[in-house]
């Protein structure tokens, strides 16, 4: 009866099959979960971030457990991106599924060249700028708490890259919206809402921080309230897509960053815990479309209700 | 690496704070070598504790049921330990590579501090069947209350020696000292060393297994967040800094030779 | 044969006789969790957010759970200044530790008068201006994003009370140490470390913001890795005590806070569950310094130990 | 008000996924009004859920047993209906105002929706137990699989009519729909009306008795966080906007006289 709900969407001319994306540093170099089910199922996969060079990343631990979150100060360990694109790509050739490259550079005129690296290598698919990450000492997050900066370095990957780009922010900022708005100008097609939250933790026992790095950056459930807030203000303060991230768990999770006006989302640290959660998700909004007569995912995206006070509208589903 | 929903057998207090803990399930039983971990997460409704928890295989029993041997030092183990027979337990594994064995005629030494019995005792058992090996193992826990598995080892022929750190069963003292005293003799063969511990204990029995040029591999504990490979949070500093700079204990380990390992910052 | 630690501490010239204290807005006017424990064993007490004239509050629902987190948007429902001082405060007579303002203006003349108030209120041992709260439609946190208007509120606050100032601050900022120093120099006493974080969370089903302020604030064991290294940041860039607070639920928690330097710390969102907690923390500190040999609480604050690489060091308890 | 860890005397399923959980506490017993509610956690190792759920006290068994009557909806009840005989709970209680009770001569209809039947309950075995009372009782739920208690009000000489939304029970419809046919007719005396259930339910229920003038005592559910009225979380708006503008269902109900709220924005 039920004819299967349209879940394709386009994230700055970049078509995918559904709206679940594999978020970066969370699914590796893209076919480490292949044993628990085909990676192709997924709307696009974001690798690992890649450097211009290879990076050893930071001393252990690198990571710690808090309330409902992981801290992770990874510090972008990778093979760089030659050897990604040389050794790693030819072997994800049976993935039929966009991927995309998530690129971190030390200083603008790496991040220009990694693009210009892209430019030419069919399998990339789009180019997602990490200016986010708070895990590296020069560059990493500093791009992105500057609108300025922020601006310049998109306008360089766009100009070196035939790629749609994708913007990734850091939430570590007063006002996201200027952030937004300014890679926006600069030419980014998409903004991907958010990083990691800077954060630390202390083992009482020892008196020393849990991570050798002593900060890292905060994931999983217990950021998506904020993260949420900040796609909610980033999808009022622009024009193009924005993909939302953080803490997204399962498909509920999915539908609230959708219904804030995110066009597709990402699932991060709970691939790490259920690595089945992407597929778990896909399904879960087809059975949501079809229980709701939902014939295309883009009905739901953007469709808050905030008008009326209270909660009176409560078991009111149905309008489509 | 499969991920299985299995329903608890058994989950019973072996020792002060130990349990052991039984579930059916014979596609992992059939499948899981010594030093093999599992990531296993109990909590269903809740997202605190967040993230899966490694377990070593500790053994199979009856073909089908896979165990584990594990002590409550917080939230995840201690909830844990709250589950009875028939809750459901979810778990991907195994995990990780497991011990080399050694030449049927290699004089084996196992040595084991605290929970680094459950996989050596699962060794153990492996050895004695296939090659009846002859196995020298020496144990040591904190205090008696905390002393398991010396039975069972008996039972499977064990040349067993034992510390406590408060001396209230066998030796006064840490395991290690029992090994330092042991290559301190006259050795009429080497034998090849499997450890596993806490990180302070390996590191002793590992560089002197390297000053002594022993054949030592190690079973490493450390933090991890998701024991798949994917995000490289479980680095240990690779001895050889021309190579490759972290071993990632999950994918490349958590069994190693000692010596691939930079024990200085352990 | 133990002698009790000595866990008094000082705080920009307030002594108080241990460093735990009830937060603002979920303690009450002082005396309503007087049932399960005497509110004097505390080291202070803030009260309920203050503001000049009564305020109603926001519409409901104005909580909503998140994983491991509370969002709220309260809305500064208070009876008032003046009611407080005139109609609270001496039922108050009873709870024999520092009672301490919490104030919040629309504007700087507000805050101004408010401190002038307080001045001659004998009971009311210090002041700390909210310039951080999310909830509320003018003032509240704009004040606290920028450096140079934190300033101007905090010297207007000085210079009209007598009392020790405490300013307390958003963690919705790029660089929390600028507006920490800007607040310093102003004249503030002391610092606290930090307000909620902004948030939101979606129904599902009925597609409506879980507030009906749409964005809250969010608190509790979610928020602990953020706000403890905030205050590490800000014990780092200055010179006055810090004040830490965020998701503090046990002891152990209260002591990550103290090692990285918090001079005292401020139970909030705790209060509401097990109102008991901060009489659990203050005997779980005593414990441990029996435990640990410490004679005075101050030798733990700020004895974070960020020495030498991995977690080597564990179980290395004792040096006093 | 006080805080009690009680051991869980039984929890069973008597509907679909409805739960009657019953705990020790003689204090708690002993002053425990119709109305009133309590804060429990079930939670004791994990911080989620955070917060505590509010369930109103559904009665006294042998003196010394409280209950609760729920229902799963969330992650809280869930975990709640995983607990057995035997298990801890925290509660803090008895909290808020109970419900005002009729002078013994008056007409006294409660109309319960689904859990609204909890506090009823309640209230019913203690109006037949201090006076006797003719009770009227309208029953709602949304199918013959959730319906529960009507055995037990039978026992209790209630005058019952039910209501099934799906109409597989009773009459097919709203339970606001049978008071609405009940006022509709000539009345001898007027009732005095308590109502519990869903907000839109008690909304229809309050108009409807603030227009025809009769005294209406309704049990509201709200979002709690805290439960104490610390937190100004459960602010219900007054109808009297000269007083204050907001009512803290926690503490100045959670029963409340129909006419003191502000229905239009509920
Ligand atoms: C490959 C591998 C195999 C393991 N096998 C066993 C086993 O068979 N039996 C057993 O009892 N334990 C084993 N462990 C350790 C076990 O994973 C931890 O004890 C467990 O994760 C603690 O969880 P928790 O939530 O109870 O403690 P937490 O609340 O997370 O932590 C409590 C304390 O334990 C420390 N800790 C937590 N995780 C680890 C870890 N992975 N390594 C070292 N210290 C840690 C924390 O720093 C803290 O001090 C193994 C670990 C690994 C990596
Ligand atoms: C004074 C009072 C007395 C109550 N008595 C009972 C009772 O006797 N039996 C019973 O089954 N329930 C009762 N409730 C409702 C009960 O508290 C909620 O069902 C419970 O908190 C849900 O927790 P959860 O974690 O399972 O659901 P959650 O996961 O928190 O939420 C699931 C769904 O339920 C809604 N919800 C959650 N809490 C409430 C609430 N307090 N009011 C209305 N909707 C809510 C949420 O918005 C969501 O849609 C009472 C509530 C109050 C305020
Ligand atoms: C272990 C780990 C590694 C990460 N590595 C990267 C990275 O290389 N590049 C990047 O842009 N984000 C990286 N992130 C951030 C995630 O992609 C994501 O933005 C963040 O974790 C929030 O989403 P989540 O809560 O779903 O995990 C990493 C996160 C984790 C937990
Ligand atoms: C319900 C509620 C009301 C609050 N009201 C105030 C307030 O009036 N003034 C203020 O400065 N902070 C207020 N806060 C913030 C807390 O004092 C505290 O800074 C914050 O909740 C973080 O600490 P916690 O995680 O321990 O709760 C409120 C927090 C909550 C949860
Ligand atoms: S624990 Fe994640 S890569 Fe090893
Ligand atoms: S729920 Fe906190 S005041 Fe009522």
């Amino acid at each position: 009866m039920a004819v299967l709900p349209d879940l394709s969407v386009d994230i700055g001319g970049l078509r995918i099959k559904n709206p679940v994306i594999a978020a970066s540093g969370t699914f590796g170099y893209g076919d480490e979960l292949t044993p628990f089910y085909d990676p192709s199922l997924l709307g696009a996969i974001i690798v690992k971030g890649l450097s211009l060079r290879p990076m050893p990343g930071n001393p252990p631990p690198r990571t710690a457990e808090t309330p409902c979150g992981l801290l992770n100060a990874i510090g972008l360990a990778n093979i760089g991106i030659e050897a990604f694109i040389e050794e790693k790509l030819p072997s994800l050739a049976k993935i039929k599924t966009p991927l995309i490259a998530n690129i971190y550079g030390h200083t603008i005129r790496e991040y220009a060249q990694m693009a210009k690296r892209t430019a030419t290598v069919d399998r990339i698919a789009a180019v997602e700028i990490n200016i986010s990450c708070p895990n590296v000492e020069a560059g990493g997050m500093a791009f992105g708490t500057d609108p300025d900066t922020a601006a310049m370095v998109t306008d360089q990957v766009v100009k070196n890259t035939t790629k749609p780009v994708i913007v990734k922010l850091t939430p570590n900022v007063t006002d996201i919206t200027t952030i937004a708005g300014a890679v926006e100008s600069a030419g980014a097609q998409a903004i991907s809402v958010t990083n990691t939250f800077l954060g630390m933790a202390v083992d009482v026992a020892t008196r020393r921080p849990k991570l050798a790095n002593i900060i890292g950056g905060l994931s999983g459930p217990a950021i998506k309230p904020m993260a949420l807030y900040l796609v909610h203000k980033v999808v009022e303060a622009v024009q193009i897509p924005v993909i939302g991230l953080g803490g997204i768990m399962d498909y509920q999770d999915a539908l609230e960053f959708l219904l804030v006006g995110a066009r597709a989302i990402q699932v991060g640290t709970a691939n790490l815990i259920n690595p089945k959660t992407p597929i778990e998700i896909i399904n879960g909004l087809t059975d949501f479309c079809v229980r709701e007569e939902i014939g295309n995912i883009n009905q739901i995206i953007g469709d808050l209700r905030t008008k009326g006070e209270g909660h009176e509208k409560k078991g009111n589903r149905k309008d489509t | 690496m499969l991920e299985e929903v299995v329903s608890i057998e058994f989950n019973r207090e072996i020792g002060k704070d130990t349990f052991l803990m039984g579930f059916r399930s014979p596609l992992l039983a059939s499948c899981a070598n010594p030093g093999q971990f599992l990531m296993i997460h109990s909590g269903r409704e809740t997202r605190d504790p967040l993230l899966r928890r490694p377990f070593s295989i500790h053994g199979i029993q009856d073909k089908n049921t896979l165990m584990i041997l594990y002590k409550i030092v917080g939230k995840g183990t201690s909830l844990l330990s709250a589950l009875k027979e028939g809750d459901a337990i979810s778990l991907i594994g195994p995990l990780g590579n497991g011990f080399t064995f050694p030449r049927p005629t290699e004089r084996t030494l196992l040595v084991a501090g605290g929970m680094g019995i459950a996989p050596l005792f699962f060794l153990a058992q492996a050895l004695k069947k296939a090659h009846k090996h002859e196995i020298t193992m020496f144990l040591g826990f904190p205090t008696s209350q905390e002393v398991v598995m010396t039975d069972q080892l008996k039972d499977l022929n064990v040349d067993l020696s034992l510390t406590t750190e408060d001396g209230s069963l066998g030796m006064k003292g840490l395991v290690s000292d029992l090994l330092d005293q042991h290559l301190s003799q006259e050795l009429t063969k080497k034998p090849v060393i499997y450890a596993c511990g806490p990180t302070p204990m390996l590191k002793k029995i590992a560089q002197k297994a390297i000053t002594c040029n022993l054949t030592c591999y190690v079973c490493l504990e450390v933090y991890m967040a998701c024991g798949l490979g994917i995000c490289q949070g479980c680095a240990v500093k690779a001895a050889n800094s021309k190579g490759k700079s972290y071993h990632s204990v999950c994918q490349d380990g958590p069994v190693f030779s000692a010596e691939t390992i930079d024990w200085e910052v352990m």
